[in-house]
């Protein structure tokens, strides 16, 4: 039997290579990627200690969590294309106009 | 006998998927026939004479047997896979169909909803085979294809959730249950108007005419798949029709009552297989019969039309419900 | 009247906003800005009559004492902020005023919620209402490079902090079994590790929010790029914001255990104020200067989040009052100034003094408080938090925090000879600026001077409405 | 070993092979299919914890949602370009220093913890729990979740338009 342990390490994992993406990439949907694979760890998470829990909160938390993330993505990916229009970069060192 | 029930459902998996090939290979020839009959012609004829009858395994041997072209620019690597990508949900959406009571690989508590995901993953493939075949044709229509499919997959959900709704469960038998009385598409109003909506949103969401601008010919040659042939054309073919099949037969389900019919029980089965095929000949007449029309006016269609028109559908029919009241049907 | 009131209320506002900017056309929008600022005045009105109610939805939502303090500043810095932002040209008069207000709108709703959240989902989701109306607005000049850029910053740290901190929340709802924060509380016995992992990368997503040292970078570039009235408020109402929230999530039931925290909090505040003071000295762009400072002031409130007690508590709530009329306020003439002489350096400021006395008073008035000189609020702020942090025995941050306080003076005190010594350009002329704007100035500069001699009130009542915490 | 087990490490193996391409490869399509594979074998996840309610969601609103608007980004920034974007990766020895340490420290946290409680017996029916939930208690943020996705529908399309 695969026990609560097994999916939190899992989780973590996968939290971890998208923590490694957001800070190793240069390119914005590089990094937004990642940030997509540290919320699905999130997830995981969630539905593991909801099972295990034997709760319906985290189930519910979950979709919230889905939900929210399709919108800032969204969000997100607009502004790729906006700064695409004026720029025509998405390196996120490139970006460099304001600094300091 | 004593099988595992994990065994019982793959052997149940494989049969209903053969069985499947082979009706969609036929719906090809269905609709050629029904093509032809509507522009005066005989269509195919001679493979299996009198009336064609051996023409899909005919194309089927011809496809397998052609050239296998991968384009030396594409990208190898998704370009070969995107068929299989692209078949797999398309079948995968048979899974929670059942074709009479207790007659199917899996009645999910959850069925329609199932559909709804998995089909929504056709797409994935589709702009891997746009994409993949590094083509100025296959990358536009697979970004037209994100466009449309966006817009109409909102539509498609709502309409197909009004009957979800009328039946107060997700799950296909029960969907068909609740009918017994009266189909929902006689429901008074919400029924047909929803059933209308669906059809529209099956329209665009299986890209047909007059919603068929990823593959418009006259401008994208053959669309997403323009590079395609051989066993890998024939398996996107598959796939399309396999698909238009499974939304047809969703369709008999939630609005045609499903296997309900005059007769003995036995014959379900067939009445379901005949309202499925009614559904695609409607969309088969609507292809040969209608033009083309342009993305704006597709994207204003959704948008401005069909959206809010299945969402007020939807919060009618959720007045209806509650007036109803729990349980009645 | 209902827990949900001002929440309603806020609904109707948003409703009258987007009908009205849907029904006209054309390019001079500003009667929307008018709309939405008297929504938010009348919104403001009714705050004053809220009492606080039993606990609704199941204890999810509470407006006790804390939550109204905390709405009335929202409501309070919303309202000054639409009031600066009626006189500006574009972004909240032109044509695309209904989304501009439609988004400031929909996160000071995300705020109100937040102030009165007591689960964990639904202060997720009031924290994401909050954040992602910012991250448009921060680019809401999106024809200009600088804008979008920034925007792009700010939402891809804010989204990363987001997830750092539903993971942080995935885990303090497995360890407690519960997303009620009351219950988390009492779940939180020596032996849940899994909940302290939880609580502790829910701070760092915190620490984001408002803005802390290691997570600030966002923070300059988005002041510098974004339009001026957006940006006072940016600077002051999501961190007061954060703040409360801070105080609900570590505070409220956890009884002694309070102190797992200082350690954390104390080391955050020290890096915040000693990190946020260097780096404003060398700043030329007034607003970036701000920025900084606001990065050392949000410093100084954690050392009063540090004390992890009723006092402390009470005195962030202080601060955080002080802080938002001041810096809007400093904010503010930057704008004035800025309008006229389309320059957001700080040499824009010479000679101010001669150009127009009163917005050079005000702006000296608002330095002094962000400074901490006395008979201005920042003063007592600054005394207050400290007391209380010395109260909980935490001397060292205390005399760091002074130290560093006298370097902030010395860039602060840079401006105001900027603006008193120096003579003005040549070229420069009177600074006109219209009566909106005058009146947000003068509104900030009024509660400042009145915070700083006769406090009394607002320190009774950040005490009354923190006690029931502990 | 149980069909679960075999499932659990089936779906991890390619959930972790598959999250570790989407960070290392150069191709940004690629990396976006990779993604897709990784939120079809979270959603493998959500179904070996008996949820397929919120394994449909997942199907639906992320491998349909997200992966679709990302291909779209994609496409339409890469053809304002007129070239294949690669993308290249920096500090990734850090990176992976950092990572690794937050691994590590999470690990460490999960070992002092007590979860060796064994799974409770699957309710019936999650998906009619958390409708009620949905309604129920959560009814409010609920609410707020519509308000929020039409502030980001309104902000993207903000974005998105172009006016000049």
């Amino acid at each position: 039997m695969i026990g609560l342990p097994a999916y939190l390490i899992l989780g973590a994992l996968v939290f971890s290579i998208g923590l490694f993406g957001v800070l190793t990439r240069r390119n914005a949907v590089g990094i937004l990627l990642g940030i997509e694979l540290m919320l699905n760890a999130v997830n995981i998470n969630l539905v593991a200690f909801a099972r295990f829990n034997g709760d319906v909160a985290g189930l519910v938390f979950t979709l919230f969590t889905i939900s929210i993330t399709v919108a800032e993505v969204a969000v997100g990916l607009a502004i790729v294309i906006a700064i695409f229009r004026v720029r025509r970069t998405v390196e996120a060192d490139r970006l460099d106009l304001l600094r300091g | 006998m004593t099988l595992p029930p994990a065994a019982w459902h793959a052997i149940e998996a494989f049969i209903v998927l053969n069985a499947l090939l082979v009706l969609v290979a036929y719906v090809t020839l269905l609709e050629r026939k029904f093509a032809a009959r509507m522009q005066s012609r005989i269509g195919p004829y001679y493979v299996g004479r009198p009336h064609g009858w051996l023409q899909p395994i005919a194309d089927a041997l011809k496809l397998m047997m052609k050239e296998d072209i991968v384009p030396t620019a594409s990208d190898r690597w998704v370009y070969n896979l995107a068929p299989i990508v692209f078949l797999l949900p398309c079948l995968l959406i048979f899974a929670t169909i059942p074709f009479a009571p207790d007659l199917g690989v899996a009645d999910l508590n959850i069925g329609v909803l199932f559909f709804l995901a998995v089909s929504s993953l056709e797409i994935v493939g589709l702009f891997m085979g746009g994409w993949g075949s590094n083509n100025k044709y296959a990358l536009l229509s697979a970004m037209r294809a994100v466009n449309q499919i966006i817009s109409y997959d909102l539509p498609f959900i709502f309409a197909a959730l009004v009957p979800v709704l009328l039946a107060g469960s997700m799950q296909m038998s029960a969907i068909v249950a609740a009918q017994q009385g009266l189909w929902f598409v006689a429901y008074p109003v919400v029924g047909q108007l929803a059933f209308l909506a669906f059809l529209v949103a099956t329209l665009a969401a299986e890209n047909r005419v007059p919603f068929d601008i990823l593959e418009a010919e006259s401008e994208l040659v053959a669309g997403f798949r323009v590079e395609y042939s051989g066993m890998k054309f024939a398996l996107i073919q598959l796939g399309e029709y396999a698909h238009m099949l499974g939304t047809s037969f969703l369709g008999a389900l939630l609005f045609l009552g499903g296997w309900l019919g005059p007769g003995p029980a036995a014959l379900g089965p067939v009445w379901f297989l005949t309202k499925a095929i009614l559904i695609f000949l409607v969309v088969t007449w609507v292809r040969w019969s209608f033009v083309r029309i342009r993305v704006d006016q597709i994207l204003a269609i959704s948008w401005k039309l069909l959206l809010p028109a299945t969402l007020a559908l939807l919060l009618a029919t959720g007045l209806v419900v509650a007036m109803r009241g729990p349980g009645g049907a | 009247m209902s827990a949900f009131t001002l929440e309603l209320g806020l609904g109707a506002v948003m409703v009258l906003v987007f009908g009205g900017s849907l029904t006209s056309r054309g390019a001079d929008r500003r009667w929307i800005a008018w709309l939405a600022t008297a929504g938010i005045l009348t919104l403001g009105i009714v705050s004053a009559l809220v009492k606080p109610t039993p606990p609704a939805l199941s204890g999810m939502f509470v407006l006790d004492g804390l939550a109204i303090f905390a709405k009335r500043l929202f409501l309070a810095a919303t309202f000054i902020g639409l009031l600066a932002g009626i006189g500006a040209d574009a972004v909240a008069c032109g044509r695309r005023a209904g989304e501009y207000h439609l988004l400031i709108l929909s996160s000071l709703l995300g705020m109100l919620v937040l102030a009165s959240a007591r689960d964990l989902i639904l202060l997720f989701v009031a924290f994401e209402l909050m954040s992602i109306p910012l991250y448009v607005l921060a680019g809401f000049l999106k024809g200009q490079d600088e804008a979008v850029e920034a925007a792009l910053k700010f939402f891809l740290v804010g989204s990363v902090s987001s997830a750092v901190m539903a993971y942080g929340l995935s885990f303090v709802y497995g360890a407690a079994r519960t997303t009620d924060l009351a219950r988390v509380a009492q779940a939180f016995a020596p032996g849940q590790p899994l909940l302290l992992l939880g609580l502790l990368a829910v701070f760092a997503g915190f620490a984001f929010k408002i803005a802390a040292f290691p997570f600030h970078m966002w923070v300059p570039d988005t002041y510098e790029a974004a339009s001026t009235p957006f940006v006072a408020w940016l600077s002051v109402a999501p961190k007061a914001a954060g703040f409360v929230a801070l105080f609900r999530v570590y505070f409220e039931g956890m009884g002694d255990r309070v102190a797992t925290w200082v350690p954390i909090a104390a080391g955050l505040a020290a890096i915040t104020i000693v990190a946020g003071n260097l780096m404003a000295l060398p700043q030329q762009n007034a607003k970036r200067l701000l920025a900084y400072s606001g990065i050392a002031h949000i410093g100084y409130m954690l050392v009063g989040f540090a004390a992890a007690s009723a006092s402390g508590t009470a005195m962030v709530l202080f601060y955080l009052v002080a802080y938002v009329f001041g810096n809007m306020g400093a904010f503010l003439v930057v704008e004035a100034v800025a309008r006229s002489e389309r320059s957001e350096a700080t040499a824009a400021l010479r000679g101010l003094a001669q150009r127009s006395p009163l917005l050079a008073l005000a702006m000296l008035l608002f330095l002094l408080s962000l400074g901490g000189i006395p008979f201005v609020a920042g003063f007592w702020a600054k005394l207050y938090v400290f007391w209380a942090a010395a109260a909980a025995g935490l001397y060292w941050l205390v005399l760091l925090g002074a130290v560093l306080t006298v370097v902030a003076l010395f860039y602060y005190l840079i401006v105001a000879k900027r603006m008193y010594i120096e003579a003005p350009d040549a070229s420069a002329g009177r600074i006109r600026l219209p009566g909106t704007l005058a009146l947000a100035v003068i509104l900030c500069a009024l509660v400042v001077v009145g915070l700083g001699l006769y406090p009394k009130p607002i320190v009774m009542a950040a005490l009354r409405v923190a006690a029931p915490l502990f | 070993m149980t069909l679960e087990t075999v499932g659990f490490w089936v779906v991890a193996t390619v959930l972790l092979a598959s999250s570790l391409a989407v960070v290392l490869t150069p191709n940004l399509f690629h990396a976006v299919l990779y993604l897709a594979a990784a939120l079809v074998a979270t959603a493998g996840v959500f179904l070996l914890l008996e949820q397929p309610f919120l394994f449909a969601v997942q199907l639906l609103l992320y491998a349909g949602g997200v992966v679709t608007i990302v291909v779209f980004a994609i496409m339409l920034t890469e053809r304002l370009v007129g070239e294949r974007i690669a993308q290249t990766s920096r500090h990734v020895v850090n990176g992976a220093i950092v990572a690794a340490a937050v691994f590590v420290g999470i690990v460490g946290f999960l070992i002092g913890a007590p979860l060796g409680a064994p799974r409770p017996a699957g309710t019936v029916d999650t998906t009619a729990a958390i409708g009620r939930a949905l309604v129920g208690p959560f009814a409010v943020t609920l609410e707020l979740l519509g308000v929020l996705l039409v502030v980001a529908l309104l902000g993207a399309l903000y974005f998105a338009r172009s006016e000049e």
